[in-house]
């Protein structure tokens, strides 16, 4: 199961590199994708129903975790490839690409997809080689336009995340130390399982020492401040569906990664080691949100910021830890990546059209294309927090597990800074979206784009009204495997 | 029935039939202190009658709203007139309203007359409006805070419950704060009767009119319904001035006190018109944006006169 | 059983309505009517429902959820009252809609206004009837984001959109202290159950419970619009259409007040004396300063807005002198204060509802908010002008109409703090008379600038002269709360009975045998008054004819106004509204800072003016001291910040290579 | 744990390493940075062959040639290309000059060696390797924080990686075969990566100085 679902992608990636027409491509795309989703799927209904599998010489397996991760990857992967197609056929339409890159760009999205996909399957060590992969994978895809600026985003990228990804390997070595003593024998396991089972014998200093430079390094990759320096640039400088995977899914593999690493720590040090570098991670992130994002001038930096927020947000819950807390942080994870991309979607639709990534050149979005002005304002609504959209019930699943774990202060920081990103962002937003059109533009880019927006807003509005025991029970059974006693 | 049928009327005769007295003889007794002899007791019936006897002149201008205003206005003042106890305080009507009735009844006849005077579009009209809105705005506060004095003395808003029980309560309700609501209820009605320093009845000067102002333009039957609503609200507050404050000698019911009460409350009366008489004559109109000086006297007197009943209670 | 049908069926109606909008939305006749009608049928069945239940029992209904999102309906006599209130409002405007609409076809997507005017009563009836805390924040926020998508329904207007960012901003920071406060509660229940907050103050500590308190005060006193929470009120209110204007001003602000009594009585007991005594200073101080302002201002909605301040401080009077009560533990005087503020609720949501109505209407026929460009419609659109004249005397308090009775019982419960045993609380709840009395005074000053200004006299400008008649289907909404308002004003001794069985509830004891009796109502025995709006009523009907008999005979004839010297008087000598709030701008000049500038230019001389220019403003106070300096300051602080992101990789890198070495030395020091 | 064949031999290896690393912070010409690199690359090899020889595993064998290929020969060699394609000056240019930055790495040695002996259940060596390649780590980045050019930051990742290498190969005994194949292949990537962004920033901004590279702001 698990080897045909990393198998779809890559052969989708090579199908799309060897086509010759852009029908082709965009075709084998489309069903790689599906494929791709299916597979996914299957993958979580199967664990879900027998448990864990593991497969090929214990480096590929899958938890209820593992489950949930593939289960967002796939989803926004699906709508970002249906998206895509509608993207890059209006930009070879109007000559911004050629179909050289379009091949690029669909193989490399597949190589990516699959990157990440691997992310949530494998152990320790194939976790950190899976993640440096999409580092690889995804710095080319930045530069598709190889425009200056995205040759400069995509350079602070690559070495910011290379460096971190290092300390993140650095951690991961200290953690196999500490388990290889544990086992007392040269050949350490490196699966999650065993390393769980015995995590209360590790050696505290040492996993304390891992803990940092694992969320240091991860933390990088995640976006948490204030190693988040590099991803306002490649966010914004990346093509608008490629924006929607590193900011929707992206940041989630390396928060799973941290999450993985909290479990196996927390045991010898205590969780309270954990929390508090968690929660202080998570505020900063999201306390250095709310300056850029109320000050800012480009729309999609202004989504990447609002990313910097919600990797913060998760680590927060996180810290707080106990059911509500570790649940509110994955519900949380699967909202925004169900929320950023379609925000992402929109921008690029408003990018193709007004040709500028500048809040005050843009207005009147909702009569120039009213759907996609509408999804700007409904999901500016949905990433701020408001109610009725799935993030407004993680984010106050958080809130709740702040205040019933006692971190009074801690919360109500919190609260404000969201408070305060809300103003600013949806002023932003809703001076785009509304008014009159500052330019003749006129009609929808694609009714590909707008199928891929309106997938995704059912699963972000969703959430807000019923969460469905099935979800619910996913992320209880997610919850059993990470909660530390 | 019968008997509060009987009251109800003579309620009403007495109400409208001695208003125009009292304003005769404030003019007198003012004309007595400038030294003039003054035009005659009964004059003000004179004007009415005359006013009825004309026809009206109405602006081209207005709408319904005019000719309903003299109307509501009149209606409202005599509406009051059923609340407050006059002769004896067995009011057929005492239960339909207090003191706070009373004066929300009378805001009612001026915000008839203020609509209807901006109805005209003349400027006067205009302007009248304005400053009546104003003054009225300026007066409500201390006639709360002064009935809230007065009530809280006596544990009751019903104005015949007020006199019975001052009564009851003998000298004792003399009390300081007694007497600083009923000074705060002085300055409250100068104001609500429009005479100087707020307002000056006589002039038709037009810096300085403000009701005059108002009512320039009705002429005829309708300026006498005006004129008279405005005297028997003038008599309702100096009877409510004199049986709120000093009550003794009110009559319980229609029977023999009645004469008594008839006499004392004509003495009470008349002593009060004489205090506005000489207040009237020593004092000059004040300018309009020095009021709030006499109001704040009012409102602070009228406080002074509720923290000294609270601590008088003890506790 | 029925009660479940009939409250799914209001629940249905309201969608069916926002769902026929959407389909239907390519025709405007058809999707005005599908609405509206939908609205309306749910409005009358919602009447019906709040009815039943009001003389029931408390309706529940629970929907078995998951976790932490669950969705469930209570709704006792207290909730009964506010969709009775809701709905009695909604079928007014619902029918007033759809003459009010024709105006906006051919301009603007009817369909999208009917879909969220329906969602939004629905919404409205939702937060009154939520059963649980996080299902009440969703349906909170969802009332606002679609009240806020109502006012952005002309965002071609710069102002338009302006007035939407603040309203949504302001009720956003509301929710968030509506968070807290929950979470404070929640915390101590360990469940979202409003069931389990019941009572929840005794298990809080002193401090916790002062701060659910505050946290609940600002929270909502942000949606209510208290003073220096309201400023979104005279921005959001005339950017948005009239109907959907009526709605909010009338009732969706009243839904603050519900959760405020669920939240300070029912949750935390309302037992701690300085809750009260707060909360009347505030309420205080947004009456006077919502008819301050309101008086300054000559955009009816605004005015309307301002009044609306002005209102919520006089329903918060009466709410917070029973607090008072409740904490020296007097629950007779208690409900006796919250009857008082629940039936100016009820009064306001009438009354404020018809004159948002007559707003419209004037707006329909004349194309302009500024009244001082209007005069004579009383002769153009006689109705409007009679509506809006009675909802004038209403908001007035004048008698016998609605606005008297409450603030007699106002009044009435300020004279009662005489039972309390604190001298100085006794001594400030009857000073706040003095704010009540001068509120309601100014009040009438304000209404009989509005309505004397836009309604009588001559046509100011071409707006005004070219002004029709409404159609009928406005002039019927209007028509039903002007008849609500003349309705609860002599009923008085009856809305009073059912005023108490809501209270009796909430505060412990019922108290309407004391306070009613045949047509009057007086206050508990402890202290004597009463009045009787009925014969009140009556006796003006009985005096009314004798002066017309008086005037009856006799010839009238016409004539023009004396013009004052002038050989003859135009619309331009009329006295204007700026005019005529003059002495009180000069006289509140410390509140209003009023700035006036003149500009003439003259020829040749100094005595020969060619043009002459006179503007007067007066300063924003609370927008200009403290939201400004406190705006001003996030963004300097934010421009500080901006620092971090140089664009320099070695500085990014530096951050990292910091962090990490900071972190690896307290391990060493044994900080973490 | 442990083995007594080399330790001794491995203990005066990974000082030599360590004086490596300082002659990469310390020198100012850009070529004997890179030698010193290569150097190091070389002993790092060596130590992996002594692991390998003394567990016996073939896999550490296959670990330490790839190293020896990789890192000692193809990634020097991929510097020198781009140094001459690019025509990179010579000299480097820093933020810190040679001699602070040489104190600052002694400190960060001292914290390694101080956070190192604070874990308990340590072997001499193990420890002693730990707090070697931790300080190369925090070298390695202060390095790539205090050079302008980005073909220095490059160099300072890879002297990053080195630490890394020591410590898995040293503490552990190597990772499984597939894992160190992993890293060495994404190392290896990287590096290319790197090597065309160089190029692409060369050829964008006519400069390698990342100094310059701040028109992304805010």
């Amino acid at each position: 199961m698990i080897k045909y679902l990393l198998l779809a992608p890559v052969l989708t990636g090579i199908l799309c590199l060897i086509s010759k027409k852009q029908k082709q491509i965009e075709i084998i795309n489309l069903l790689g994708s599906v494929a791709t989703l299916l597979l996914g799927l299957a993958l979580v209904i199967s664990v879900f129903q027998d448990g864990v599998i593991v497969t090929w010489k214990d480096v590929l397996f899958a938890d209820a975790f593992s489950a949930y991760l593939v289960l967002i990857v796939s989803l926004v992967g699906f709508a970002t490839s249906v998206y895509s197609v509608g993207y890059m056929g209006y930009e070879i339409k109007h000559g911004a690409m050629d179909l050289k890159r379009l091949r690029l760009y669909y193989c490399l999205f597949h190589i990516f997809m699959f990157s990440m996909l691997l992310v949530g399957v494998t152990n320790i060590l194939g976790l950190w080689i899976a993640i440096e992969l999409t580092t690889l994978v995804s710095a080319p895809l930045i530069i598709l336009y190889s425009k200056k600026s995205s040759v400069e985003a995509a350079w602070k990228y690559l070495i910011i995340c290379t460096v971190g990804i290092t300390f993140a390997l650095f951690g991961t070595i200290l953690t196999y130390y500490a388990a290889v003593q544990v086992f007392d024998g040269s050949e350490g396991a490196i699966d999650w399982l065993s390393l769980v089972s015995v995590a209360d014998q590790f050696d505290p200093v040492l996993m304390k020492i891992a803990f940092i430079f694992v969320l240091i390094g991860y933390g990088t990759k995640a976006g948490l401040a204030p190693m988040h320096t590099w991803l306002p640039d490649a966010h914004s400088e990346a093509p608008s569906p490629v924006s929607a995977m590193l900011s929707g899914v992206l940041l989630n593999c390396a928060m799973y990664a941290i999450i993985r690493f909290r479990t196996l720590t927390a045991p010898s040090t205590g969780t309270e080691f954990t929390s508090n570098l968690m929660i202080a991670f998570g505020l900063l992130s999201v306390g250095i949100a709310v300056p850029f994002i109320i000050l800012q001038k480009d729309y999609k930096r202004l989504l990447a910021y609002s990313s910097v927020e919600h990797m913060g947000i998760i680590a927060i819950g996180i810290g707080f830890g106990g059911i509500l807390g570790i649940s509110g942080a994955l519900l949380h994870m699967f909202n925004h990546a169900m929320t950023k991309p379609l925000m992402f979607f929109g921008a690029g639709n408003v990018l193709l059209k007004y040709g500028t990534k500048e809040i005050d050149k843009v207005s009147g979005v909702v009569r120039s294309m009213p759907f996609t002005g509408t999804m700007l304002l409904l999901g500016g609504l949905a990433i701020t927090g408001a109610p009725p959209f799935g993030i407004f019930i993680s984010e106050f699943m958080v809130l709740a597990a702040g205040f019933s774990q006692g971190n009074i202060i801690s919360t109500v920081l919190v609260l404000l800074f969201i408070i305060m990103i809300f103003a600013g962002f949806f002023s932003h937003i809703s001076r785009m979206a509304l008014g009159t059109p500052n330019s003749d533009v006129r009609g929808e880019v694609s009714r590909w784009t707008l199928g891929a927006m309106a997938l995704l807003m059912v699963f972000v509005l969703v959430p807000g009204l019923y969460i469905p025991p099935q979800l619910y029970e996913m992320i209880m059974k997610v919850v059993e495997v990470l909660v530390v006693p | 029935m019968l008997v509060q049928f009987a009251l109800f009327i003579f309620q009403l005769l007495v109400i409208l039939a001695l208003a125009p007295l009292l304003s005769g003889l404030i003019k007198k007794l003012k004309s007595f202190f400038q030294i003039r002899k003054g035009p005659p007791l009964f004059q003000s019936y004179h004007d009415l009658f005359k006013l009825m006897r004309k026809d009206s002149v109405v602006s081209e201008n207005t709408s319904w709203l005019f000719n309903a205003a003299p109307v509501v206005s009149f209606a409202s003042v005599l509406a009051a007139g059923l609340m407050v106890p006059i002769f004896t305080t067995a009011l057929p009507f005492g239960f339909a309203g207090d003191l706070i009735a009373v004066v929300y009844l009378f805001a009612l006849a001026r915000f008839s007359i203020a609509l209807a005077a901006l109805d005209t579009g003349s400027s006067f009209g205009g302007m009248g409006a304005s400053r009546e809105m104003f003054i009225s705005s300026l007066v409500e506060p201390a006639m709360i805070l002064s009935i809230f004095a007065v009530a809280i003395n006596v544990g009751t808003t019903n104005l015949a419950s007020i006199s019975t029980e001052v009564i009851s309560q003998g000298m004792t309700a003399l009390s300081p704060s007694h007497l600083l609501a009923f000074v705060a209820f002085f300055i409250i009605t100068i104001a609500e009767t429009g005479r100087l320093p707020v307002d000056n009845p006589a002039t038709h000067l037009e810096l300085t009119m403000v009701h005059e102002a108002m009512i320039l333009e009705y002429s005829g039957k309708q300026l006498a319904v005006i004129e008279l609503g405005v005297m028997v609200k003038q008599f309702l507050v100096f009877a409510l001035l004199a049986n709120i404050f000093f009550p003794w000698g009110i009559s319980s019911g229609l029977d023999a006190g009645i004469a008594a009460s008839i006499i004392a409350f004509s003495i009470k009366i008349a002593v009060l018109g004489l205090c506005m008489a000489i207040v009237e004559s020593t004092t000059a109109k004040w300018r309009l944006f020095r009021l709030p000086d006499l109001m704040s006297i009012s409102l602070m007197l009228a406080f002074l006169a509720v923290v000294f009943t609270i601590i008088m209670r003890g506790g | 059983m029925d009660l479940t049908y009939l409250f799914l069926g209001i629940v249905f109606t309201y969608l069916i309505g926002a769902v026929l909008s959407v389909v239907l939305h390519r025709n405007d006749r058809f999707v005005t009517y599908a609405s509206f009608i939908s609205s309306f049928i749910a409005s009358v069945l919602g009447i019906i429902f709040s009815f039943s239940v009001m003389f029931g029992d408390t309706f529940v209904i629970d929907i078995p959820g998951s976790s932490i999102l669950q969705f469930g309906v209570s709704i006792d006599k207290l909730s009964a009252f506010f969709i009775m209130v809701i709905s009695i409002t909604s079928l007014a405007v619902s029918i007033y809609s759809i003459g009010y609409m024709t105006e906006y076809f051919g301009k603007k997507d009817i369909g999208y206004l009917g879909f969220l005017f329906n969602m939004f009563i629905l919404s409205m009836i939702l937060v009154v009837s939520a059963s649980n805390a996080v299902m009440f924040i969703i349906v909170w926020e969802l009332m606002s984001v679609i009240s806020y998508f109502l006012v952005i329904y002309e965002h071609e207007k710069p102002e338009t959109r302006k007035a939407g960012l603040i309203y949504i901003i302001m009720t956003h920071v509301g929710t968030g202290f509506i968070i807290l406060s929950f979470l404070i509660m929640a915390s101590a229940s360990g469940s979202f159950d409003f069931g389990s907050f019941q009572g929840i103050g005794g298990q809080l500590s002193p401090a916790l419970k002062d701060m659910a308190f505050l946290f609940a005060l600002l929270g909502f006193g942000t949606k209510a619009g208290i003073v220096p929470l309201h400023i979104w009120l005279p921005y959001a209110h005339p950017a948005a259409p009239s109907n959907v204007s009526a709605l909010m001003s009338g009732v969706m602000i009243k839904t603050a007040i519900y959760m405020m009594v669920r939240v300070f009585f029912e949750f935390l007991g309302a037992d701690v004396l300085w809750w009260g005594i707060l909360l009347l200073v505030v309420a205080c101080i947004s009456s006077l300063l919502g008819v301050m302002y309101a008086l300054m201002e000559h955009d009816i909605k605004r005015l309307l807005a301002y009044h609306s301040v002005e209102n919520i401080g006089i329903i918060l009077i009466g709410l917070s002198v029973s607090m008072i009560f409740m904490s020296a533990g007097q629950p007779e005087l208690a409900a006796f204060g919250l009857i008082a503020g629940l039936y100016h609720l009820i009064n306001h949501a009438m009354f404020k509802s018809l004159l948002f109505m007559g707003a419209g209407s004037i707006i329909f026929s004349t194309h302009t908010r500024d009244i001082e460009s209007l005069g004579g419609l009383i002769k153009k659109m006689p109705w409007t002008a009679f509506f809006f004249l009675i909802g004038s005397i209403s908001i007035s308090a004048l008698p016998p109409f609605n606005g008297f009775v409450s603030e007699w019982l106002t009044f009435h419960a300020q004279l009662l703090s005489t039972n309390l045993s604190n001298n100085l609380v006794t001594v400030l709840v009857l000073g706040s008379g003095a704010a009540l009395a001068l509120t309601s005074a100014l009040a009438a000053a304000c209404f009989v600038k509005a309505f004397g200004i836009s309604f009588l006299a001559l046509p100011r400008t071409e707006h005004a002269m070219n002004a029709k008649e409404v159609p009928k289907t406005m002039l019927a909404g209007m028509g039903i709360l002007s008849f609500m308002c003349i309705l609860l004003g002599i009923l008085a001794f009856h809305v009073a009975g059912i005023l108490d069985s809501v209270s009796a509830p909430i505060v412990g004891t019922g108290i309407a045998s004391t306070i009613t009796s045949g047509l009057t109502i007086g206050t508990v025995p402890s202290f004597a008054g009463s009045i009787s709006t009925t014969w009140i009523a009556l006796l003006l009907i009985l005096f009314m004819p004798l002066p017309i008999i008086l005037l009856r005979s006799g010839i009238t004839s016409k004539y023009e106004t004396w013009g004052c010297g002038q050989p003859f008087s135009t619309a331009r000598n009329e006295y204007t509204a700026t005019a005529f709030s003059k002495p009180i701008r000069k006289w509140l000049g410390n509140i209003y800072r009023p700035h006036r500038e003149i500009h003439a230019t003259y020829a040749n001389s100094h005595f020969f003016k060619t043009s002459f220019k006179f503007e007067s403003h007066i300063e924003e106070v609370f927008e200009q001291y403290l939201y400004e300096p406190f705006i001003e300051l996030t963004l300097a602080v934010s421009r500080s910040f901006r620092v971090i992101q140089t664009g320099s990789i070695h500085a990014y890198l530096a951050y990292i290579f910091a962090v990490l070495v900071i972190l690896l030395i307290s391990i060493i020091t044994g900080g973490i | 744990m442990g083995i007594m064949f080399g330790s001794e031999l491995m203990e005066s290896i990974i000082a030599l390493i360590m004086v490596s690393t300082f002659m990469v912070l310390g020198s100012k010409q850009l070529h004997t940075s890179v030698s010193a690199f290569q150097f190091q690359s070389f002993l790092l090899a060596c130590i992996a062959g002594i692991v390998a020889f003394s567990t016996g595993r073939i896999d550490i064998y296959i670990v330490a040639v790839l190293t020896l290929i990789i890192k000692a020969i193809l990634i020097p060699y991929l510097f020198v290309y781009v140094i001459r394609e690019l025509k990179v000056k010579r000299e480097v240019e820093l933020f810190i000059n040679i001699s602070p930055s040489l104190l600052i790495g002694g400190v960060l040695v001292v914290i390694s060696y101080y956070l190192v002996r604070s874990i308990g259940n340590n072997s001499q060596l193990s420890s002693y390797a730990l707090s070697t390649s931790m300080a190369m780590v925090l070298i390695g980045m202060f390095f790539m924080i205090t050079r302008k050019k980005a073909i220095s930051q490059m160099l300072g990742i890879l002297i990053m990686e080195n630490g890394l290498f020591l410590a898995a190969i040293s503490l552990t005994y190597g990772m499984p075969l597939l894992v160190e194949v992993g890293i060495f292949f994404d190392i290896l990537v990287g590096t290319l990566i790197m090597g065309v962004l160089i190029f692409r920033i060369n050829t964008t901004f006519e400069t390698i100085d990342t100094d310059r590279l701040t028109t992304l702001m805010e």
